[in-house]
C-alpha cells in the first residue's frame, strides 16, 4: 500500500534582504521515520526549521517560496502556535523551562489540567484551580513514554542538564496531537549515557508513529539513529540518502564540499620561526562558547585561523586571551606571560581585538566614528590628547583635531562609506561598521591582532575587501593575526594554518591547504591522534 | 453567554450599591418645636413635648427648641408625647413610622403633628440654607 | 527503565552566609525590638492591644502586595493608586452619609472601578518599563498623586458635585484636609465585640483578613496564579508557551490595586479620620517596609512574611519614640529613628536582593561552564 | 520642518515650552509683572542650576538618574553648618563651606559609588532609598551633633540644630549680589550666574579629558569601554563622587541665595525636581549634556515661578503645586518608559 507521506516539503526557498539562504529544498517524511538533518553553520538548517515552525521572523521578512504539505494538505503557519496546533513540536537548543517549576508543571506549562468551577462561566478558565493529581499523572505518562525515570515533582532548577532535555521532549510528547517532532542539537549538552538513553527514547517514539527530524553535528548519532540523512550546504540539498549506506567520511565530505585551493593567492609575507603567541591549558567561561582546554602556538607574521562549529568554544579563545571573560591557563606573547581577565593588560602588551559582537562590544553605536576609532588608542596609549595651555600638561584634553585626522586616514584607506568622521556609528551599514572596528584595531598599531568573525553579517563585496585588508596588513607590517570564523572556506583562503575547535578543545591544527574533508572530520568530532596533535600545536609540521 | 453573565453581575453590584445606600443612609432628623405658619394658619409651639426616636431615651423639647436626631436606614419609628403645661402629665401620645428612603434630611414639626396635620414632615433647614 | 546516573548540578548546599542574608532583616528587627521594648517601659497589655489594633489595620494593605511579587513585578509601589481609589470611595460615602457596614461596603464598590482603571493604567505603563517596574511604579505613584489632587482639590465640589458642605473647603470647591469618618469609624472592628481582660480584639477585621489569606492561597492554585508564577520566573519562556504575558501582568497589578483600595478603606475605618492629601502617601511606604521586615524579598513573599513583618515593624513603631526619649532624653530621636528604619530597611532589602540576583546569575553561569577550569 | 523639530525636541518639551510661553504671554494681561517673574525665574534658575548639573556625570557614566542626590545635599549641609560653627563670615565663610563639604561629599560619594557598583541594574530604586534613609539618619545626627553656635542651636535646649538656620550674618547672597544689578523691578544675580557658568565650564572640561571620554563610553556601552581597557567600575565610582560633590556645591549655592539652611526633612524631596528638570531639558536616562541642564532648569523653574502667579490670577486658585507634581513626575515617567523601549 503506497503511503501518503506525513510531511512533504516542496521546493522551499527563502531570501533575506536579497540574500538567498535556501533554494529549492524538497524532501518528504513518513510516519515513524527519523530524518537526520546535517549541515555546517549557515547551511540553512535553522531557516528551514523556522519556516516549518511558522516563526514570525520568516513572515516578517517576506515569507517563503514553495509549499509545505502536512497529511496531504498545504499549510502556511502564521505563528508557532499554529504549528503546535497542527501537531508539529520543536525542542530548541536553549532550554525553555521555568526554573522554579516541577517537572510536571513544566511539561504541562500553559496546558494544565483544570478543575471546573462556577467562576469560569463568568470570568475565565484561568480562575479554575489546577488539578494537581491529574497533572502529575499526565506528566508521568509523558515521561514514561521516553523510557526514563524522572520524578514529576523534581524542580527544574535542580535537575541535571540531561533531565532538562528530557522534560523538554516530554512537553512535546504530551501534546496529544504531536505528529512531527523537531529536535535541534538535543544531545549537545548530554553525557554519553544520557545521549544513548535519549536516542533509545526517540527510536521508541518513532516506532509509536511520530516522525522525527533530528538535527545534530554528531555524525555517529545521526548514523546510528536515523533512517535517512539530508545534507544541506549553502541552502541547497546536497544529498538525500539512506543512513545505512552512507559512511561518516562521505557525510563529512558532502557537508564541507568545495575545494578552493586553486584560487588561493600566493603569500608574500614571511613567517618566522619565532613564536608570537603561545597558549597552554586555556579555559574560558564564555556563555555558549566555553573553552575547556586549549593549547596552540602562533608564529610571528603568521595568519592563524580558528574554526569549528558554533558553540564549540572557538570564540571563547580570543575573548579569553583578551580578558573579556573569566579565563585561566597560560597565554604568553613573545615569551612573556600575559595576565588574563584584565583587558587592559592585553591591550598594553600590544594586542588588538575585533569582537564578533560588533554592536554589543565592538562599537559605541551612539557616538561618532572618530571616537570609535581612536577610543582605545586614547585610553591605552594616551594618544590623541593635548595639554591645556594654562595648566601645562597637568590636565590633558581630547585633541579633536588629531582624532579627526587619524579617522580621516582610515576612512580613506579602508573606504568607509560615511558622511565624515562625525557621523554616528549606528547609521553605518554592517560592512562599514566592521571597517570601523578594524580601523580601531589598526589604529592601535598592534603586534598581534585578534579578529572574530570578520565577515559576519556583511555583504559579499565588503567581505572580499575586509579579507584583503587583513592580508595586506599582515604583509605590510608583518603583524601576526589570529582570525576566528565560522566560515571554514574563508579561513582556508586567508590563513596559513587553521585550528579546529571541538567541545572546548583544539581538535586539530591543519595547514590551510589540507583537503576539505579532513577539516570536515575534525569538525564532526574526530580528534586527530595524539602524535599528530602535539606536532600541530607547535606548528613544526 | 459570558458577556451576559458579566453584565448581570455588574447589574447586581449596582443594585447592591443602591440597596446599601438605601439601608445605610444616615438621616438628620430635626425635631422642631417652633411656632409655624402653614396655609395662613398659625400653630403655636407646644409647651413641652418628649420625643423618642427608635425607642431611644426621650428628649424633652420646650418652646422654640430644635433638636437633632441621627437615624440610619430607610425607616424609623418616632414616639411623641405631648405634655401638659407643667411638663408632668402626658396629654397625648403619638406613634408614627417614617420612611425617608433615599431622601437625605428632614424636619419634623411638633406643633403640626400635635394638630394631626399630614404636612408635619418639613424639608430640612440645611436644604433651605443652600438654596436661598 | 533506566535511571540517569548523575546527581544534580547545583546542589542546595547554600552556606550559612547566604542563609543569614536571606533572614538578615527580620533578625536585625528582632534584635532591635528585644533591646527597645524594655527601654520603652510599656506594659505588656498595652503593647498587645496596640499590636492587635495595628495588625488589623495594616495587614490587608500589606497582603495586597503579594500578587505582583508573585508575577515577578517586584514591590508594587503603585499600591498608593489603590489607596487613592479607596479614599475617593470614602469621600463619596461621607458625602452621601452612608454609614456603618453598608458605608464601608459601598465605599469599596465605588472604589473598585476607580482602582481597576488606575490598575490598568499602571500595568500598561509597567509593561513599557520591564525590568524597571519598581522605580516606575514609584514615580507613577507620585504622578497619579498629582492627578488625584487635581480631582479632589479642584474638581470636587466644582465639576463633581459634593452636596455635604462639611466636606468642602470654605472657598466652595475642593475637599477639606481632614475628613472625620464618624459614620464608619471602627464599625468593622467593633462588629463582633470580643474582650479578653482589658484587651479588645477586632474580630470582624481579622475575619476579613483571614478571608483574604484564603483568597491568596486559592489564587495561587488557580491557572492564573500558575501563569503569574511562570511569568515571574521567566517571562520569555512563559511567552513562548503561549501565556499572554502583558495581559497577565496587567491583571496582577489590577488585583493588587483593587485590594490596596479595600485595604486603605479598612485602614481608615480604624483610624476614623481621612487625611485627604496624606493618608495614601504613607500607605505604600509603610506596607512595603513592613513586608520586607517580615523577611520577604523583591521576588519572594508569603503570607507568613506579612504577619511577621507587621508585628515587628509596628512593635518598633510603637516603642521607638518612647525608647528614644528614655534613652536620649528626646522623643524626636525615636521618631526620626523609625523613619530612618523604614527607609533604611527598604534600601537594605533592595540592596540584598540586587546582590543576590547578581550572585545567582554568576552561579548559574558557573554551572554552565561544566568541567572547564577544573582540569 | 516643524515635525522634525518636534521629533528632535520631543513632545513633552514642546508642550511644556509652549505652556511656559503662554504663561509669559498672558502674564501682563492678568496683572503679573513680566520683569519680576522673569527675574524670579532667573534667580531660581541660578539657585538650582548647579544641582541639576550634578546629574550629568552619573547619567553619562550609565548610573542612571541620581535619585541619591540627598547624599550630596547632606554633605553640603554639613559643610554649611560647620562653616557657621567656626564663625567664618562672608566670602571666606562660603569658601570654607565649599571646602569642607567637598571632602565629605567625596567620601560619601565613594561609598555610595561602591554600593551602586554592586547593584547594577537597580541603581535608581536603591539610590532613592539610600537618599531617603540617609536624610532620616542625618535627622538624628542634627539632633545629636555637638554644635554650639547659638544662631543654629535651639535656644531653650542648647543642643540640637534648628530646622531652618538663617545665614544672614554669614554668607547670605554672597554669590548672588556679586556684580548684581537692578533695572526697575528686574534683578539679575550676576555672581550666581558667573558661578554657574564656571561650574558648567568645569564639567565641560572634565568631559573632554581622557577620563571624561572614558566615562561617556562607559555610559554609552560598558562592554565597549571594558574591551577598550577602561576600568568600568572605577569610572562609575568617579562619576558618583563627582555627582555628589556637585550636589554639595549645588545646595550651598541654593542656600546662599535662599538665605536659609533647611535641615532635617529639607533635603528629602530634593532629588525629584532636579531629576525632572534635566529630563525636561531633553536628557535621557543615559545621556545628558550641559545644554539639557540649562534648558531643563529654565523651563522647569519658569513653570514653577509662573504658574502660581499667572494661574492664580486667572483661576483664583493656587494650582502650582499640583502642576509641579504632574509635570515633574510625568517627565520622569516619560523618560523611564521611553528608555525601556529602546534598550530591552
Amino acid at each position: 500500500m503506497p503511503e501518503v507521506p506525513l510531511l512533504k516539503l516542496e521546493n522551499i526557498g527563502k531570501e533575506y534582504f536579497g540574500n538567498r539562504v535556501l533554494a529549492d529544498v524538497s524532501f518528504s517524511l513518513n510516519r515513524g521515520e527519523i530524518l537526520g538533518l546535517v549541515g555546517e553553520n549557515g547551511a540553512g538548517k535553522s531557516t528551514l526549521m523556522n519556516i516549518l515552525f511558522g516563526m514570525p521572523v520568516i513572515s516578517g521578512t517576506g515569507g517563503y517560496e514553495g509549499n509545505i504539505v502536512l497529511d496531504g494538505e498545504v499549510i502556511r503557519f502564521g505563528s508557532p502556535f499554529d504549528a503546535l496546533a497542527a501537531g508539529i513540536g520543536m525542542v530548541h537548543q536553549e532550554f525553555s523551562l521555568i526554573p522554579g517549576f516541577s517537572a510536571a508543571e513544566n511539561i504541562l506549562l500553559n496546558r494544565e489540567e483544570l478543575n471546573k468551577s462556577l467562576l469560569e462561566t463568568v470570568f475565565s478558565e484561568r480562575l479554575n484551580t489546577l488539578d494537581r493529581p491529574g497533572m502529575r499523572a499526565r506528566a508521568a505518562r509523558a515521561i514514561k513514554t521516553l523510557g526514563v525515570d524522572i520524578g514529576v515533582d523534581t524542580i527544574a532548577a535542580e535537575m541535571p542538564v540531561g533531565y532538562k532535555q528530557f522534560i523538554e521532549i516530554a512537553r512535546e510528547i504530551d501534546r496529544t496531537r504531536t505528529r512531527v517532532l523537531v529536535l535541534d542539537e538535543p544531545t549537545a549538552v548530554l553525557t554519553e549515557t544520557e545521549a544513548r538513553i535519549l536516542l533509545d527514547a526517540l527510536r521508541k517514539l518513532a516506532d509509536g508513529g511520530i516522525a522525527i527530524i533530528f538535527i545534530s553535528h554528531r555524525l555517529q548519532e545521526i548514523k546510528s539513529l536515523c533512517d535517512r540523512i539530508l545534507v544541506l550546504r549553502d541552502g541547497n540539498v546536497i544529498r538525500d540518502s539512506d543512513a545505512r549506506s552512507a559512511s561518516i567520511r562521505d557525510i563529512a565530505a558532502w557537508m564541507v564540499g568545495r575545494n578552493v585551493e586553486e584560487d588561493r593567492p600566493v603569500r608574500a609575507g614571511t613567517i618566522s620561526d619565532e613564536v608570537a603567541l603561545s597558549v597552554r591549558d586555556l579555559w574560558v567561561d564564555m556563555p555558549g562558547e566555553t573553552v575547556r582546554n586549549a593549547a596552540f602556538d602562533v608564529h610571528k607574521g603568521e595568519i592563524f585561523g580558528i574554526g569549528g562549529l558554533a558553540g564549540q568554544g572557538k570564540l571563547g579563545i580570543p575573548n579569553g586571551i583578551m580578558g573579556l571573560y573569566p579565563a585561566g591557563g597560560t597565554v604568553s606573547l613573545f615569551g612573556r606571560e600575559v595576565e588574563l581577565n584584565k583587558p587592559r593588560k592585553a591591550l598594553d602588551r600590544g594586542m588588538a581585538f575585533v569582537s564578533e559582537d560588533r554592536r554589543g562590544v565592538g562599537l559605541l553605536l551612539g557616538e561618532r566614528i572618530d571616537w570609535n576609532i581612536t577610543f582605545t588608542g586614547m585610553q591605552v596609549q594616551n594618544r590623541f590628547l593635548k595639554g591645556l595651555p594654562l595648566l601645562g600638561n597637568l590636565v590633558r584634553l581630547r585633541d579633536d583635531d588629531a582624532i579627526a585626522a587619524e579617522s580621516e586616514q582610515y576612512i580613506k584607506s579602508l573606504e568607509i562609506r560615511c558622511t565624515g568622521p562625525a557621523q554616528r556609528a549606528v547609521e553605518l551599514s554592517g560592512g562599514n561598521q566592521q571597517k570601523v572596528c578594524l580601523a580601531k584595531a589598526f589604529s592601535m598599531r598592534p603586534e598581534l591582532l585578534l579578529i572574530c568573525e570578520p565577515t559576519r553579517g556583511i555583504d559579499v563585496g565588503a567581505k572580499e575587501l575586509v579579507l584583503n585588508t587583513l592580508r595586506r596588513y599582515n604583509e605590510e607590517y608583518g603583524t601576526t593575526i589570529l582570525i576566528t570564523s565560522s566560515e571554514l572556506e574563508e579561513l582556508r583562503s586567508v590563513c596559513d594554518r587553521v585550528a579546529i575547535v571541538g567541545e572546548g578543545k583544539i581538535a586539530g591544527i591543519l595547514p590551510a591547504i589540507s583537503p576539505a574533508e579532513r577539516f570536515g572530520l575534525l569538525m564532526m568530532g574526530d580528534v586527530e591522534d595524539e602524535g599528530a596533535q602535539k606536532e600541530a600545536v607547535t606548528g613544526n609540521a | 453567554m459570558r458577556h451576559f453573565l458579566r453584565l448581570l453581575l455588574l447589574a447586581l453590584v449596582v443594585l447592591l450599591g443602591t440597596w446599601l445606600v438605601y439601608i445605610g443612609r444616615e438621616h438628620q432628623v430635626f425635631l422642631d418645636n417652633k411656632t409655624i405658619e402653614v396655609d395662613g394658619q398659625s400653630f403655636r409651639a407646644l409647651k413641652s413635648v418628649k420625643v423618642s426616636v427608635n425607642g431611644a431615651e426621650p428628649v424633652e423639647l420646650l418652646p422654640r427648641d430644635r433638636d437633632l436626631a441621627l437615624v440610619v436606614g430607610p425607616a424609623f419609628r418616632i414616639r411623641v408625647e405631648v405634655m401638659d403645661e407643667w411638663g408632668e402629665e402626658v396629654v397625648k401620645t403619638i406613634d408614627r413610622e417614617l420612611t425617608p428612603g433615599f431622601s437625605r434630611d428632614m424636619m419634623l414639626s411638633m406643633p403640626l403633628l400635635a394638630a394631626d396635620r399630614e404636612d408635619w414632615v418639613r424639608p430640612s433647614p440645611t436644604v433651605q440654607q443652600e438654596a436661598p | 527503565m533506566s535511571r540517569l546516573d548523575r546527581g544534580p548540578d547545583k546542589k542546595r548546599n547554600r552556606g550559612v552566609g547566604s542563609l543569614l542574608a536571606d533572614y538578615a532583616v527580620p533578625v536585625i528587627f528582632i534584635v532591635i525590638s528585644v533591646v527597645a521594648i524594655p527601654l520603652s517601659d510599656f506594659s505588656a497589655t498595652y503593647l498587645i492591644q496596640e499590636l492587635l489594633v495595628r495588625i488589623g489595620r495594616n495587614s490587608f494593605l500589606i497582603l495586597s502586595l503579594l500578587i505582583p511579587i508573585m508575577a515577578g513585578m517586584g514591590l508594587n509601589f503603585g499600591m498608593v493608586l489603590g489607596a487613592m481609589a479607596g479614599q475617593i470611595g470614602l469621600i463619596f460615602v461621607s458625602d452621601w452619609a452612608v454609614v456603618g457596614i453598608p458605608g464601608i461596603v459601598l465605599a469599596m464598590i465605588i472604589g473598585t472601578p476607580v482602582a481597576v482603571a488606575l490598575g490598568i493604567l499602571c500595568g500598561e505603563v509597567l509593561n513599557r518599563a520591564k525590568g524597571q517596574e519598581m522605580v516606575t511604579s514609584y514615580i507613577l505613584g507620585f504622578f497619579i498623586n498629582g492627578v488625584y489632587q487635581l480631582f479632589v482639590l479642584y474638581f470636587m465640589g466644582w465639576l463633581i458635585p459634593i452636596s455635604n458642605p462639611a466636606l468642602v473647603l470654605s472657598r466652595g470647591h475642593g475637599i477639606r484636609n481632614a475628613i472625620s469618618l464618624t459614620g464608619i469609624r471602627m464599625v468593622l472592628d467593633r462588629l463582633i465585640p470580643l474582650q479578653v481582660g482589658t484587651v479588645t480584639i477586632p474580630v470582624a477585621t481579622y475575619l476579613v483578613i483571614a478571608a483574604f489569606c484564603f483568597f491568596i492561597l486559592w489564587f495561587r492554585k488557580t491557572k492564573l496564579g500558575q501563569d503569574m508564577r511562570a511569568i515571574g520566573q521567566d517571562m520569555a519562556v512563559a511567552d513562548s508557551a503561549g501565556i499572554p504575558v502583558n495581559r497577565t501582568r496587567v491583571i496582577a497589578i489590577v488585583i493588587s490595586t483593587v485590594l490596596a483600595c479595600y485595604g486603605q478603606i479598612i485602614f481608615l475605618q480604624n483610624m476614623g479620620t481621612l487625611n485627604t492629601y496624606n493618608s495614601h502617601d504613607q500607605a505604600g511606604m509603610f506596607s512595603i517596609a513592613a513586608l520586607l521586615i517580615g523577611g520577604a524579598s523583591v521576588s519572594r513573599a508569603g503570607i507568613g512574611n506579612v504577619f511577621l513583618g507587621v508585628v515587628l515593624f509596628h512593635l518598633m513603631f510603637i516603642v521607638a519614640p518612647k525608647a528614644g526619649r528614655n534613652l536620649m532624653g528626646e522623643a524626636q530621636i525615636g521618631e526620626y529613628f523609625r523613619v530612618f528604619v523604614s527607609y533604611g530597611i527598604i534600601a537594605l532589602a533592595l540592596v540584598l536582593h540586587a546582590w543576590k540576583r547578581l550572585r545567582d546569575r554568576a552561579e548559574a553561569r558557573r554551572s554552565l561552564r561544566g568541567p572547564a577550569g577544573k582540569e | 520642518m516643524l515635525k522634525k523639530f518636534i521629533a528632535t525636541a520631543g513632545w513633552p518639551r514642546v508642550i511644556i515650552g509652549l505652556f511656559l510661553l503662554a504663561l509669559f504671554v498672558t502674564a501682563p494681561f492678568v496683572g503679573v509683572r513680566i520683569s519680576t517673574s522673569l527675574s524670579d525665574t532667573l534667580v531660581r534658575f541660578g539657585m538650582n542650576g548647579v544641582m541639576v548639573l550634578a546629574m550629568i556625570p552619573m547619567v553619562q557614566a550609565g548610573c542612571g538618574l541620581n535619585f541619591g542626590l540627598p547624599l550630596g545635599v547632606i554633605a553640603g549641609l554639613l559643610g554649611a553648618t560647620m562653616s557657621i560653627e567656626f564663625g567664618v563670615r562672608g566670602a571666606l565663610g562660603f569658601a570654607t563651606a565649599i571646602g569642607l563639604s567637598i571632602p565629605i561629599a567625596a567620601i560619601l560619594g565613594y561609598g555610595y559609588g561602591q554600593l551602586l557598583n554592586r547593584v547594577k541594574g537597580d541603581e535608581m530604586m536603591i539610590a532613592t532609598y539610600v537618599g531617603f534613609s540617609s536624610v532620616a539618619f542625618m535627622c538624628m545626627a542634627w539632633l545629636l551633633l555637638p554644635y554650639k553656635n547659638p544662631t543654629m542651636v535651639w535656644g531653650y535646649q542648647g543642643t540640637g540644630l534648628r530646622t531652618t538656620i538663617s545665614v544672614d550674618n554669614y554668607w547670605s547672597h554672597i554669590l548672588s549680589d556679586f556684580l548684581s544689578f537692578k533695572i526697575g523691578t528686574f534683578y539679575f544675580p550676576t555672581g550666581m550666574f558667573l558661578f554657574f557658568a564656571a561650574m558648567c565650564f568645569l564639567i565641560w572640561l572634565f568631559m573632554k579629558t581622557k577620563t571624561g571620554t572614558a566615562m561617556t563610553a562607559v555610559g554609552s556601552n560598558p562592554e565597549f569601554a571594558r574591551a577598550g581597557g577602561v576600568n568600568v567600575d572605577r569610572m562609575r565610582v568617579i562619576s558618583v563622587v563627582l555627582s555628589t560633590i556637585f550636589g554639595a556645591i549645588g545646595i550651598l549655592v541654593y542656600e546662599q541665595s535662599f538665605g536659609f539652611i533647611q535641615l532635617y526633612m529639607g533635603p528629602f524631596y530634593m532629588a525629584l525636581p532636579t531629576v525632572a528638570a534635566i529630563l525636561l531639558g531633553g536628557a535621557s536616562v543615559n545621556r545628558a549634556t550641559i545644554f539639557n541642564v540649562v534648558v531643563g532648569t529654565f523651563l522647569f523653574q519658569g513653570i514653577l515661578t509662573m504658574t502660581p502667579s499667572v494661574i492664580n490670577s486667572v483661576l483664583k486658585t493656587d494650582m502650582s503645586e499640583v502642576i509641579r507634581i504632574i509635570v515633574s513626575n510625568g517627565m520622569i515617567l516619560y523618560a523611564l518608559t521611553r528608555k525601556a523601549q529602546v534598550k530591552r
